[in-house]
């Protein structure tokens, strides 16, 4: 940025802080943030609350945004991209929020991109997906195959020893890219795919990719599965069957797994966070949330922690740039630095960022323990053009 | 005599008769444009933007309020084809990028599509013989596939997470809302008038009685397949719609659950009333985007309380709820209109002349040779041979079960039978369905009174008459011609005062008055009657017996007659035919009947 | 006469809107045998149906000792004792003679005791308890019919054209079996009918009807019953 | 070929499973149930429940019997009862029945995924191939089902007075069998059987509320070839249970998610009456 430029930036931004303290209480910056309350997402979206208020109520403790409360608005998306529509339409033209921060399906963030386009204000995914989201104002803060592919390939490859992979997925754009990456790593590493196979979204019934499982007698199963429904019934029904080769997931969470029971013992998962995280960071977070929301928390996760870390994120980019103005903040989001539960994260790569990747794996009591952590895994490149 | 007594017969209480309803229809959709138009400057642009997609998805609606209303066919189906129209829309822009000429092809490709797909879909589930269920099971099922074809369609369709970036017309969401909301107004107004047009009459006469329709003619499956086809095609220029405005789409617009959100909502508004689904809808999709957010599962389980209710306690749904409390209330206050029923004039025509039997038509009319009928190891029919020429009254006689009225199907349709030969005016019937026995020449009317009971009296002769006169598809055309025979039973039994009450209001000697009238509306040259005197009253039975003698010897028509009332037939009959047990015992006049031995046994029962 | 086990009185019947009885009023005393005569399609069958309740009743009523049923439902006038037979589909083809019987039964009755009856009227049928009905000869079947009836200790029978194709030996012996079980249980019977020769035999009283009322009626053993049902119901 | 054939067989007592309630609710009253998905889903929750309260896992069955029959009765008599002549709006209300039961669900519990013990875990050797215990018991189970509904049909007076129903609805009244109560009772064992199943599928599927939905397509379209009779529908799971598992087996599972819809749509037009015999 040339000085000049500079300047005028820094005096806009005075300007800024000069209207906005004068508004401050009756002018906050409003974070808008839709969620399947209703539908699949409604599983997670309590979660996903509580890390948005958590990080809110920190910001808002500390002296608020330019002087401004910050406060959330809360849209519900019904998980799905009709629903998204909606939320997205309330939020950005009724609403009028300042910027939107979300964990959504691909479908869903399909649907709310080309209303953020019209809209124009800042767009934060906070949710792991198939990669290649290029839009100019958006970041992302969560993981892509990129950072998680190699990192469960190599280790059954390594550690376990494994030389033939059998990958399942539901029939989805994430299932479907997370795989392919898989495939094609698995290849490059000499590794041997005997099957990959797909079912429909809200299919129950696994019986025949269970038996060609069984047929081919892999060293590893790597699943990308829907969450939910599709994760659940896929493992039970392998469990069922008494296969017990290695067995990966890029999609099953934290809680999930405790309510598959025994099901799930032995099961690796990948992520960039689980509350066994040791970090003084994690643990402080752990316990503001505790403090907040105490009996009535609900475990933090994959999908809510990178929340959180957005909204601080955001936070630090309106600070940055002096001003809640789009083209500043989307700037801004790319330069700055949090250190949150995860570790740092910047997303600094292509609207991207590089993060600690960990694999985990549950224990027979259906807890996760963290058995394997990568720092600052790059996120590859997603949006060349960005 | 064509058109000499139209004033005689028509009504006298109206002289113009339908203009009313229709200037109010234009008044209200002149409201409702300028409602469209003026609306988007006194709303935000979230209700705008919301209040598109709500009247993109209540056009869908009114299509499947058109199949379910009023044709009588629940389809789960029809957000096959709205998805359909916007995939086509979405793939087209995806791969080949925005242009008019694009924009134009992917909404014919997208009519093209969900009109191939509705073809098939018709022929499997309006086939001859098809129940309701089947066709809404088959409508069932096609949702599924088309949501499976979608996610199977990997990175093509974008699987389930649709496609999107891709660029549409660029119009502002004001614009869109005018675009979409003249097209929902035009459409309504279409519907409505076919609706209330004679064509229209024609889709309730279906839902009500499918069975006495083809029995007038009308091949009711092509109709439906038709009216299913339009349906499909309201349907992707709906999803056209959508994919452009909304600029995304996904499979779950294809599905099950959408289609039954469809019908939620139509239900909810009031099926068969075209206003209430659009209306409701409109009302229920704003609402939820209002409401859903702030209580999730309580709005949906709301919107499931009052569904239930409404099918169980409103079948018609809400609309005609307010419009009955609207009526009371202006009773209350004095200004009350009397129920509008169709006002229509009768005029004589003179017989096709294809149906003329003149004296070219020599040999027997109704040829019968060795019918028989099995159900299953059951004999009922076997070895039936007999003739009946022009201007002959022949009359069935036999205990019950003896297998009348079976022989009176086999005739009617063709696919009935399981032996045999039946041939019409020298034409083999072959295996044809009822509809086109009617053509060779053959009318049947039932044993109970089969007329449709929500239909005008008038109505039901126009549709009576709908295979020779086509009906008018906008409007009412206030006229109904009628031959010379089915006039006469109308004036004599005196139905011309009461062409425009319903049917259902007529006494039972009326309506079987009525149906003989539709029967011979058909110019028949074979008449069969099951029972036309059941529950007549004395004097009834006399004037049926005059009317049908005077017809056989002024119109040559051959009438075959199911008849107990053994008086009347010895009265009317020139010819008497005994079956027992399947098979014929008697062929002869009525005095070798009434004196045979073999007959009193028979009836009398002591045994043979 | 005796007391009525069956009261009908000014009853108006039918489908929809037909009108099929007209204002039609009935007794049956207890243990009599009463033979409705008609031509088809005058409105008899209409009449046992409605009486069941299976049909609305347009205005009348109908009453069973004293006891009120113009409103019932076909299963409670059934189970007040009213056993019907049918004309047409009667039988459960499909199901075992000796459900067809059970089916019947209702409460306090023993299987004891109508295995006593059936012995003693249709011993036959002890040996086909196991025989699908519908395997059974027209005659059995209608043998099984009336042994249904009989074995619930029903108070009232109503009989829809059961000679209808019978040979005269089972005829004849149906007519038996009918009066002895009257006059050991004192039932009241009203038969439909078109046959001349087992009215005579088998009722004590007539009734003649004609499109929905009554025409005439008489005492069988008069000597000139059979000239009268013969012309009411000939051609 | 030793576990596809075992596929094949486990899977078709998994769909008799399912099935036999609507069946019999189809076959009694002429009714589609399509609240038979949100009974099932009911009873998945009675499983959960019983594992909550640390009752053995198999208590889970005849617990979600009591819940799915008292609802199942309930909605009888409040709203199935007015609709025995309108079969098709019969399907909407029970829809729309079946909307309620898994929103008062999701508020009772909530929107995720619940934990129920199965009731036995491991496999067996089969012909020297490991296959999962459980779906064999699956199969032993739905064989007693069949068995045990026939037996129940044959051998006791109401089951019966039912089959006289079914045969003859006008006949049976005539002899004293208040149908309406037959209907009633009927009503409820259906809902029973949707919720035992429901519980029963538990150790293969994921409780949530929209469990029972996916079963429901599939069921319907059994039931709708199988006509009223239990042993069409053994033949019908057998087949087109046999076709799902062969078409995922070597056509793919998208191909074969449809298998049971198509199949059944097209033999119905083949044949209307399917595979009932009559």
């Amino acid at each position: 940025m040339k000085e000049p430029m500079k300047k005028i930036s820094v005096l806009l931004a005075i300007t800024a802080l000069w209207a906005g303290s004068a508004v401050a209480e009756d002018h906050p910056i409003v974070l808008g943030i839709p969620v399947g309350l209703s539908g699949a997402n409604s599983v997670v979206a309590p979660s996903v609350i509580q890390a948005t208020e958590l990080a809110v109520s920190e910001i808002n403790d500390t002296g608020g945004l330019l002087n401004r409360k910050l406060v959330v608005e809360v849209a519900d998306d019904a998980s799905g991209a009709a629903g998204a529509q909606k939320a997205y339409d309330s939020l950005v033209f009724q609403k009028k929020v300042d910027a939107i921060i979300a964990m959504e399906t691909t479908a869903a963030r399909n649907a709310g991109l080309p209303i953020i386009t019209r809209g124009q204000i800042p767009y934060i995914y906070t949710s792991f997906y198939e990669g290649a989201s290029c839009n100019k104002y958006q970041h992302i803060d969560a993981w892509v195959p990129q950072q998680m592919v190699s990192l469960m390939v190599d280790y059954f490859m390594k550690d376990h020893g494994a030389k033939t992979f059998f990958l399942v997925g539901s029939d989805y754009a994430f299932g479907r890219g997370l795989l392919g990456d898989t495939n094609k790593y698995i290849a490059e590493k000499g590794g041997t795919l005997v099957g990959e196979e797909y079912n429909p979204m809200d299919a129950t019934d696994w019986t025949a990719i269970v038996s060609k499982i069984r047929a081919t007698n892999p060293d590893a199963i790597i699943t990308s599965t829907a969450a939910g429904a599709p994760n659940v019934t896929f493992t039970k029904q392998l469990r069922s069957a008494g296969i017990t080769a290695n067995y990966g997931s890029y999609a099953l969470d934290e809680g999930t797994a405790k309510t598959l029971g025994p099901d799930a013992e032995g099961i690796y998962l990948g992520g960039t966070y689980y509350t066994g995280i040791e970090s003084e960071k994690n643990a402080q977070f752990l316990k503001a949330l505790h403090a907040k929301f105490g009996e009535k928390t609900e475990t933090p996760n994959e999908l809510s922690v990178p929340q959180y870390d957005a909204v601080h994120l955001y936070a630090l980019a309106v600070k940055n740039a002096g001003t809640t103005d789009t083209d500043a903040v989307v700037k801004a989001l790319s330069e700055v630095t949090f250190d949150g539960p995860r570790g740092p994260v910047k997303m600094s790569k292509q609207r991207h960022a590089p993060l600690t990747m960990y694999l985990a794996q549950v224990n027979a009591q259906g807890d996760t323990k963290i058995i394997k952590s990568y720092a600052n895994v790059d996120p590859g490149e997603q949006c060349p053009k960005l | 005599m064509s058109n000499a007594n139209v004033n005689e017969l028509g009504s006298s209480s109206l002289q113009r008769p339908q203009v009313r309803p229709l200037t109010r229809m234009m008044i209200v959709a002149s409201i409702a444009l300028i409602g469209v138009g003026a609306a988007p400057f006194f709303m935000d642009a979230y209700s705008v933007n919301v209040l598109v997609r709500s009247m993109i998805y209540a056009a869908i609606a009114l299509s499947v309020d058109i199949l379910w209303g009023y044709l009588g066919v629940l389809t789960f189906g029809q957000s096959a084809f709205f998805a359909v129209g916007a995939y086509a829309t979405a793939l087209v822009f995806t791969y080949g990028g925005f242009s008019a000429e694009y924009a134009f092809a992917a909404l014919l490709i997208g009519i093209a599509v969900a009109v191939a797909l509705a073809g098939l879909v018709a022929f499997l589930a309006f086939w001859h013989g098809a129940s309701a269920l089947y066709a809404s099971v088959i409508t069932l099922v096609l949702p599924i596939i088309v949501t499976q074809l979608l996610f199977s369609g990997g990175t093509y369709t974008g699987s389930s997470s649709g496609l999107t970036g891709f660029d549409t017309i660029p119009l502002s969401s004001e614009a869109w809302f005018w675009a979409v909301g003249v097209w929902l107004v035009v459409l309504t107004t279409v519907a409505w008038m076919y609706t209330r047009s004679d064509a229209g009459r024609l889709l309730t006469a279906i839902r009500e009685n499918e069975q006495r329709c083809k029995y007038l003619g009308l091949n009711t499956s092509n109709i439906k397949a038709v009216i299913f086809l339009i349906c499909a095609a309201i349907g992707a220029i709906a999803g056209w719609m959508y994919a452009n405005y909304t600029m995304v789409v996904a499979p779950e617009i294809a599905g099950f659950t959408f289609g039954t959100e469809l019908l939620i909502w139509v239900a909810l508004g009031g099926r068969g009333t075209l206003f209430g689904p659009v209306i409701g809808t409109i009302i229920i999709d704003y609402a939820s985007a209002h409401l859903q957010g702030d209580f999730p599962f309580v709005w949906k389980l709301a919107i499931g309380i009052v569904f239930v209710s409404v099918i169980v306690a409103l079948p018609r749904g809400i609309l005609p709820l307010v419009s009955n409390a609207a009526n009371w209330l202006r009773g209350r206050i004095g200004i009350a209109q009397p129920q509008q029923y169709s006002q229509l004039q009768l005029r004589q025509a003179s017989r096709s002349g294809r149906n003329i039997i003149g004296f070219e038509s020599r040999g027997p009319a109704l040829v019968v040779r060795g019918v028989e009928k099995r159900f299953g190891s059951l004999e009922v029919l076997s070895g039936i041979d007999f003739e009946a020429t022009y201007g002959e009254i022949v009359s069935l006689v036999g205990p019950n079960g003896a297998g009348k009225t079976t022989l009176m199907t086999c005739i009617a349709d063709g696919s009935k039978r399981s032996g045999g030969r039946i041939s019409i005016a020298g034409h083999d019937i072959a295996h044809r369905p009822p509809e086109e026995c009617v053509r060779l020449g053959v009318g049947r009317k039932f044993q109970m009174a089969n007329v449709f009971d929500s239909l005008t009296v008038g109505e039901c002769l126009q549709i009576a008459r709908a295979r020779l006169d086509p009906l008018s598809k906008w409007q009412k055309s206030g006229v109904c011609n009628l031959p010379p025979s089915a006039m006469h039973v109308v004036r004599a039994t005196g139905l011309h005062s009461d062409l425009n009450v319903p049917a259902q209001v007529l006494s039972h000697g009326k309506k079987q008055a009525l149906e003989l009238a539709m029967v011979l509306a058909l110019e028949p040259k074979v008449v069969l009657l099951d029972e036309p005197t059941a529950g007549l009253t004395k004097a009834e039975r006399t004037l049926i017996g005059t009317i049908l003698t005077e017809l056989a010897r002024t119109e040559q028509l051959c009438i075959l007659l199911v008849e107990h009332d053994l008086d009347f037939v010895r009265e009317i009959s020139s010819r008497v035919i005994v079956l027992h047990q399947g098979r014929i015992v008697l062929n002869g006049s009525v005095d070798e009947v009434v004196n045979s031995e073999l007959v009193k046994s028979v009836y009398a029962g002591s045994g043979h | 006469m005796t007391e009525p086990v069956l009261a009908v009185s000014g009853l108006s019947s039918g489908y929809g809107q037909a009108t099929v009885i007209r204002n039609l009023d009935l007794e049956i005393g207890r243990g009599e045998i009463v033979a409705m005569v008609g031509k088809n399609g005058m409105g008899k069958s209409t009449l046992l149906k409605s009486i069941m309740g299976y049909l609305p009743k347009f205005s009348g009523s109908v009453s069973m000792a004293q006891h009120a049923i113009s409103d019932s439902r076909p299963h409670q006038i059934a189970r007040l004792g009213v056993a019907y037979v049918p004309q047409e589909k009667a039988l459960f083809q499909d199901l075992t003679v000796e459900e067809n019987i059970c089916l019947a039964m209702r409460g306090s009755a023993s299987w004891d005791e109508t295995k006593a009856t059936i012995a003693r009227c249709f011993p036959f049928l002890l040996q086909r308890l196991q025989q699908k009905a519908g395997t059974l000869s027209g005659g059995e079947q209608k043998m099984l019919l009336m042994a249904r009836s009989l074995s619930v200790g029903a108070k009232v029978l109503l009989i829809d054209e059961i000679s209808e194709g019978m040979q005269p030996s089972i005829i004849s012996n149906l007519v038996k079996i009918i009066k002895t079980e009257r006059d050991r249980s004192g039932l009241g019977v009203l038969l439909v009918e078109q046959n001349i020769p087992f009215t005579r035999a088998v009722s004590d009283r007539y009734v003649l009807l004609d499109k929905g009322e009554i025409s005439g009626s008489g005492n069988t053993r008069d000597p000139d019953t059979h000239e009268k049902i013969a012309a009411h119901i000939s051609l | 070929m030793v576990p596809v054939l075992l596929d094949l067989i486990t899977t078709a007592a998994i769909l008799y499973i399912v099935s036999s309630g609507l069946l019999l609710v189809f076959g009694v009253m002429k009714l589609i149930n399509f609240a038979h998905g949100g009974l099932m889903t009911l009873g998945g929750y009675a499983a959960v429940m019983a594992t909550a309260m640390g009752l053995n896992p198999w208590i889970g069955i005849p617990l979600a019997a009591i819940f799915g029959g008292i609802v199942g009765l309930g909605m009888e008599r409040v709203v199935v009862r007015s609709l025995y002549n309108r079969p098709l709006d019969a399907i909407l209300a029970t829809w729309g029945l079946s909307i309620i039961i898994g929103q008062i669900i999701t508020l009772v519990f909530d929107r995720g995924v619940h934990f129920a013990e199965p009731p036995i875990r491991g496999v067996i050797n089969i012909l020297g191939e490991p296959y999962s215990t459980y779906r064999l018991i699956l199969t032993a189970l739905a064989l007693l089902l069949g068995l045990g509904l026939t037996a129940a049909l044959r051998g006791t007076s109401l089951g019966l007075s039912t089959r006289a129903v079914i045969m003859n609805e006008d006949l049976a009244r005539g002899l004293g069998i208040n149908s309406g109560l037959v209907r009633s009772i009927t009503f409820t064992l259906g809902s029973g059987l949707a919720a035992v199943a429901g519980a029963l599928i538990t150790p293969l599927s994921s409780v949530d509320p929209n469990m029972g939905v996916a079963w429901l397509i599939s069921a319907f379209m059994l039931v709708l070839v199988s006509g009223s009779s239990l042993f069409s529908l053994a033949v019908a799971s057998v087949v087109l249970g046999g076709a799902q598992v062969v078409v995922s087996n070597y056509f793919g599972s998208v191909l074969g998610g449809m298998t049971i819809a198509v199949l059944a749509a097209v033999i119905l037009r083949i044949r209307p009456q399917g595979f009932s015999y009559e």
